[in-house]
């Protein structure tokens, strides 16, 4: 965990709103796990002045880079719409605990479930996870036809579902059409996305899988000091026992704290 | 001779840049960006007698140079202050000012009590003006009598100087100031945030689940600087500023209007390094001023 | 249909949006930019019995994301406003609300009785809260009792309805809109400027000659917000609110938070032709959104 | 007067923490007078809010384009520095009422006397001085010898003399010294620069001759609406009339407005 000012190697649009970003400098070095964080400020100024919490899409050692996809919509994001190659980006990482690629027992699938700007950190995970030998399935929802990225880079990692809600690409509905329509066989579930799939995938694989669960939360400081993002645990929902989603998290196992 | 070194009621400050309570935990998180011996002090995030959880989340919220929080006194509770955090810190050399929030003058006093009893403890700082929670909190910090009462209740049973800290959503926090004084404080600490709001666009709701939150950041440092000027000319005893400080140059701002050391809040989530920079960044800057010690700059808006 | 119409006491509003007070002089300049026909009404610089200069220069001073101001309430009088600045007005299609200033309640009497006879006058704004003058002002806005009897000594010789404008400089604001409600006023205006000051790094002195001014601009806005949904819930006239507004996704904030119309301060200084702009923005926002009339928006964060 | 987005044709440091820029649009029709200037908005940022008020130094009808020269001193100006060729910057002008060259007779000759960035507006005034005949004689005042700029400028309208106040170029201390130590022969003065310089000035000719200054006052709006920027007139210091800089100035005759 570092602050740093890393180089913009390239910065693309790849679907509608959504952004891809390559940063560069040692601070990748310091980046392991999928699903881990980092805390950008988009700009100098005082407005705004939060940083934005965006996930680690892919991770180049060699090269010391890594890569962030985002959705440009608010101002902090817009405005990092803006920046150009050469530019510097303030980071702060890598932060949050990540994925744990060790729970899935060598041999057995993993079932990657993804929705909209949840899909980036799956990325990260669906390639390390393959990387030690585990196969992938990956089911990804988006709204429409023009918001789906990424598609092709998960094909070449395993079998890939992509579910829209209006129908105009794949299968029409959510995630969970797809997800009923097929009788998938794996281990261990990974989740990413808004967070009503999250509550979906957990009530439905939890009882009988190992589930993990990406969450979001509106942060302060990012790193576990302001209590801004913490939630209540599962078996004391409404206690004063907490986990935090920047440290603790974002991500949990199912059944672990109250989503 | 340090030239930063400010000496305050229990505190002695190698310099006058602290985190604000609420801004730093109990200090574990940023003892892996810096060795925390290097701050001034440390005022620790507000504790009370039994553990809390807080507010509903979304509990911040971001606004023009600034941001609403409404995280409601969330802390492990007395005990766990008293056994865990507070022992972690005593590897540092660096004062404490521990925090003290309750929903009844009893509570104040209970936790006033017991945390100031712990050695590295040097000072309370009274949050009499948190505006986050449903009882005690700023209601303690908004009217003369009430703020006067739980001023001496915890006077009578610390064991450390006590500071209050103000709420800047009054009338008149001169007079709020003076009867705090007269109860017996030795230092006022201003400013809490204040209270503010924001509704999402879409839903009409508040974006903090709390509704209201407050407000903190560069956008309310006007208020507070003319706050601390009008205090610091009003009372005997020291102040200690926050409020937007996120530069050398707000630092001595605070300075000149009449603080004697100054707490930074909110930029240490826009930069995690905020405080040591500040403090590497004020011997340049005094001698650019040609100002020998920062002490002199206490009050130099007014004094003649 | 007209989507944006705003009908409240005195004021037939073709669109919610005025320049606010203090921020638009007597309107001359911007007709220069754009017809004064298209706003929804003018709130026209603070008027007093007697021609005033103001404060000492500098009178403004910049902060984060908001501006400090010590104008002064200078104005050239009641007489001239009445004989030169209103009938210049007379060529627009605008109703105009004349915001009255005095260091007395008679001062204040005076200024309405004379001002509210002017025909294209429909309303006054009383403004029982500046912070920028030694005597009145700010004083009168912030003790209930006070801002009743002005409130109510205005309402018996005013010809037009009776607006109160509001300081957010207060421990209750509740409070004293209600008792300016039971003082008999058609509306309340809210907020003017909170009290804010900046020192000078160099000199140590404040930027303003007048040492402290009001802040406005984004800043403020948070607390603008958080005061109109707290005092609409409470009165039963209607809130004209103000604060930071410079985007219609601005306007729609006050709205859901209860006001009515909404008035422009500080950003007409950023962008001479904000006013058309929002009223032109409005339309595509309200379909994006998918709301028919403006007016359904009127307190949506707190309506059931 | 008017509001447009203009394009940097060119921005360069040309001394000291001063920077010329170069801007092209159709804002330039409207501009006639030297010592107008114009209101800059130097980002789309809230933080800072206020434009900020910079006279202009050169007006190319032609080449629909006109000069500023600022000095990148505070948090705007140092923003306005980093701007890049090709930028667009947010202006509002012209404004105020600009010098009069009408007020020197043929064949007489003008004293124009400037301070630091004082200066940059003189340059246009000597030039349309220059065109209708007018002789003008240049007295300059920087801090130092890197403080200097448009002395080459200067030189090709008229006689030019320099003085810094550490005497590192031309004569040492102020413009007084070259005044004093000189007995140059003049009709009128047009002086821009600092307050004191403005006072000395006044003092030193106002009785014998017409005098033109153009003073400096912290602005909101910079059209005449916000009464930020009022000075006081000089036959009733203490009643409320009154001359606002931005529109009944920058420029005033001597003697009518308390400075
Ligand atoms: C652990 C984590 C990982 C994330 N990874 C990604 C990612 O890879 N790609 C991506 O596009 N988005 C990601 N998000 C969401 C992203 O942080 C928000 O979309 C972004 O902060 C919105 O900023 P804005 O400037 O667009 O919006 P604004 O409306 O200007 O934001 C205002 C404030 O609200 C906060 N905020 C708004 N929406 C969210 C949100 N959904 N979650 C948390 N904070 C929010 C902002 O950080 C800011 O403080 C992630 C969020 C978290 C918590
Ligand atoms: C009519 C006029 C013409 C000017 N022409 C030039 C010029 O050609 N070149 C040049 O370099 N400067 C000029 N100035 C001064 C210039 O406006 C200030 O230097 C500039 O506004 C400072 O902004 P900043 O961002 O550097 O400082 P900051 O400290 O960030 O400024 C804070 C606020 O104070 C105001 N301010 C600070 N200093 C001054 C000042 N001296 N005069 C007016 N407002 C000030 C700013 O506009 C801003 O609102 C002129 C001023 C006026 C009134
Ligand atoms: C997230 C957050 C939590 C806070 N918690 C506390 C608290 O527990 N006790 C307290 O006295 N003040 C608390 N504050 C107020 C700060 O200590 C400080 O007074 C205020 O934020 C103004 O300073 P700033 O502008 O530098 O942030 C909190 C502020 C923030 C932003
Ligand atoms: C330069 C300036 C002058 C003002 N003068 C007056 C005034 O004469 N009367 C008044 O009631 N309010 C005055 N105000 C307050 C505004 O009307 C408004 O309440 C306040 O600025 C908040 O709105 P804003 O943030 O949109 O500027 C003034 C504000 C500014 C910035
Ligand atoms: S964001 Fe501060 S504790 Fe998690
Ligand atoms: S700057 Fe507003 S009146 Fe001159």
């Amino acid at each position: 965990m570092k602050k740093a000012y890393m180089n913009i190697v390239s910065h693309e649009k790849i679907a509608r709103n959504i952004y891809e970003m390559t940063l560069q400098g040692e601070l990748v070095s310091l980046m392991n796990h999928p699903g881990q964080f980092v805390h950008i400020r988009v700009g100098d100024s005082l407005d705004p002045i939060l940083r934005r919490p965006i996930s680690i899409a892919k991770i180049n050692k060699e090269e010391q880079t890594f890569t962030i996809v985002y959705r440009a919509e608010g101002k902090g994001t817009l405005l990092l719409s803006q920046k150009k190659i050469g530019d510097l980006v303030d980071v702060l990482g890598p932060l949050g605990n990540g994925f744990s690629i060790n729970t899935v027992p060598t041999g057995e699938k993993a079932l990657i479930v993804g929705g909209g700007i949840g899909v980036p950190p799956l990325l990260e995970l669906s390639k390390q996870l393959n990387a030690v030998g585990i196969e992938t399935i990956h089911v990804l929802g988006f709204q429409s036809k023009e918001d789906v990225f990424y598609e092709q880079q998960f094909l070449s990692l395993g079998d890939t579902y992509i579910a829209t809600v209006d129908g105009s690409y794949g299968t029409e509905g959510f995630v969970t059409n797809v997800l009923n329509d097929n009788p998938f066989s794996f281990h261990t579930v990974f989740s990413c996305g808004p967070t009503v799939m999250l509550k979906v995938i957990e009530e439905k694989y939890s009882t009988n899988y190992p589930v993990f669960l990406s969450l979001e939360e509106r942060m302060g400081c990012g790193i576990g000091a302001c209590f801004a993002c913490v939630c209540h645990r599962k078996d004391d929902p409404t206690g004063f026992t907490y986990r935090k989603v920047c440290t603790d998290g974002p991500v949990f196992p199912a059944g672990e704290v109250l989503i | 001779m340090n030239r930063l070194q400010i000496d305050l009621p229990g505190l002695s400050l190698k310099n006058p840049i602290m985190p604000a309570s609420g801004c730093f935990g109990f200090g574990r998180e940023y003892s892996r960006f810096y060795d925390l011996s290097k701050l001034g002090a440390i005022m620790i995030k507000a504790t009370t007698e039994m553990p809390r959880f807080g507010n509903a989340t979304p509990r911040v919220a971001e606004t023009p140079a600034g941001m609403l929080n409404a995280i409601g006194l969330q802390n492990p509770g007395l005990q766990k202050v008293v056994e865990e955090e507070l022992p972690f810190l005593q590897q540092y050399d660096v004062p404490i000012i521990a925090n003290v929030a309750g929903s009844t003058i009893e509570d104040y006093v209970e936790v006033a009590k017991e945390i100031s009893k712990v050695s590295n403890v040097h000072a309370l700082e009274l949050n009499i003006s948190c505006p986050n929670v449903k009882e005690g909190g700023i209601a303690f910090g908004t009217q003369p009598e009430v703020a006067y009462a739980v001023t001496k209740a915890v006077k009578d049973v610390s064991e450390v100087p006590v500071y209050v800290k103000l709420s800047p959503n009054v009338t008149n926090i001169v007079e709020i100031a003076q009867a705090i004084e007269r109860a017996g404080a030795d230092g006022l600490t201003m400013i809490n945030t204040l209270l503010g709001m924001r509704l999402d666009l879409k839903t009409a709701q508040p974006i903090l689940a709390n509704g209201t939150g407050g407000l903190s950041g560069p956008a309310i440092k006007p208020v507070a600087i003319r706050m601390v000027y009008e205090v610091s000319q009003n009372v005997n005893i020291p102040i200690i500023g926050m409020g937007g400080v996120q530069s050398a140059e707000d630092v001595l701002e605070f300075f000149y209007a009449g603080a004697s050391a100054v707490a930074v809040g909110t930029a240490n989530f826009v930069d995690p390094y905020i405080c040591p920079t500040l403090i590497d960044d004020l011997p340049p800057l005094l001698d650019k001023l040609g100002i020998e010690h920062i002490s002199e700059c206490i009050g130099r808006s007014w004094k003649k």
